[in-house]
């Protein structure tokens, strides 16, 4: 299982879902109406370490961060 | 790398980083200090962290400014911050001004960008993400591309 | 403005300067302070200031912040300031961030090729002119170019 | 009557000379040995204000100062 945690102004809980590939996991989130005008804009990172390929595998345990746009200062 | 609840301390944390490089015989020392506006009837801001992205983030930094023989330091509110009160200082330290000027520069503009952190306005006590504000991190929408691949 | 004596009292004076436009709504804080390094053995730098001209300098820069809403502020060392002591502070104050982070570099970069001060290298106790780190003033040369004319 | 000042590392007194141009006061200096090598690297302030015309008429009265090569900071 892999966790995700939606940070900043998502507003929803963790969640725990069994996907192995980011693609996978795009496709989970899609189907969800909270997240899905979020996707567009946001980042992800696996374990707190910034993800630039769409063909990153997940394995069991990893944690995915998804960052909505930032404004830090 | 500085977090703190609520409003910074500028003048503390000034000074102990002058302080703390004293001996290290850096000529140029600019600290960049943020401090909060009132405008649009805003009692204050708040900030959420994402605090191991940031801390990689500032590690990644801190080896960049060492390429260039300079030191690079930064403090962050968490929660609240009152208008005229401060939630941000970056600073760098070189041996020479040149370096110096740059690196403030792109550091606190890659900081805009990259930094994981979220604003919201706070008007009679609700906080309200800044979101006409706020930009889209380096490599936003790895999702929606994903979900194209096989 | 403000001219010392010898070493500034770097803390007091970032201190102050914060109090002062402490509710001018500003929202960006960068001042730049310059410190003596140790190398080629000198024990201080010491600095000849010619204040009238410096003056007007100072004022047309602080008329040119006006113009984009900005304030500039600055403090320097008269005579010898002790390696690891600072001699010069720079800042700028701004609504937003972009202002003051393009301001600082050319108040500073002009500072160093226009402010009338002449700095000399302390070594066992006499006074070095820094002829080669010195730059002409802008305008320089005037004298001899005005041999040529009738 | 004009007032000449050198500043910094010229080593010279000020010297009151009856001159009523820059091109009559450059010649002047250019007398003398040990202003000579300073005159193209330095820059001229006319009452407090730098001038940038070699044209400048000087009056009865003025003051010139002779500045070399700066560096504040």
């Amino acid at each position: 299982m892999v966790k995700v945690e939606f940070l900043g102004p998502i507003a929803r809980e963790a969640m725990e879902v069994d996907v192995k590939s980011l693609a996978e996991l795009s496709k989970r989130l899609f189907e969800e109406e909270s997240i899905r005008p979020w996707l567009e804009k946001c980042a992800v990172a696996v374990n707190d370490v910034m993800v630039k390929d769409p063909n990153h595998a997940l394995k069991d345990g990893d944690r995915v961060s998804i960052l909505p746009p930032v404004c830090g200062g | 790398m500085e977090l703190y609840n609520g409003p910074l301390d500028v003048k503390e944390i000034f000074g102990r980083w002058l302080d703390e490089e004293a001996k290290s015989n850096y000529g140029a020392y600019i600290p960049f200090v943020g401090t909060i506006r009132a405008e649009d009837g805003i009692e204050a801001l708040s900030f959420d962290i994402y605090e191991p992205v940031l801390r990689n983030w500032f590690d990644a930094w801190q080896a960049r400014a060492a390429e260039r023989g300079a030191r690079v330091k930064m403090a962050h509110s968490i929660g609240d911050v009152p208008v005229h009160t401060s939630s941000y200082i970056a600073a760098v330290f070189s041996p020479r001004r040149r370096v110096a000027l740059e690196l403030i520069e792109e550091f606190v503009e890659d900081f805009k960008a990259n930094a994981p952190i979220w604003k919201y306005d706070v008007i009679d006590g609700k906080r309200i993400y800044a979101e006409d504000r706020s930009t889209p991190m380096e490599g936003a929408g790895l999702l929606a591309s994903a979900r194209d691949e096989k």
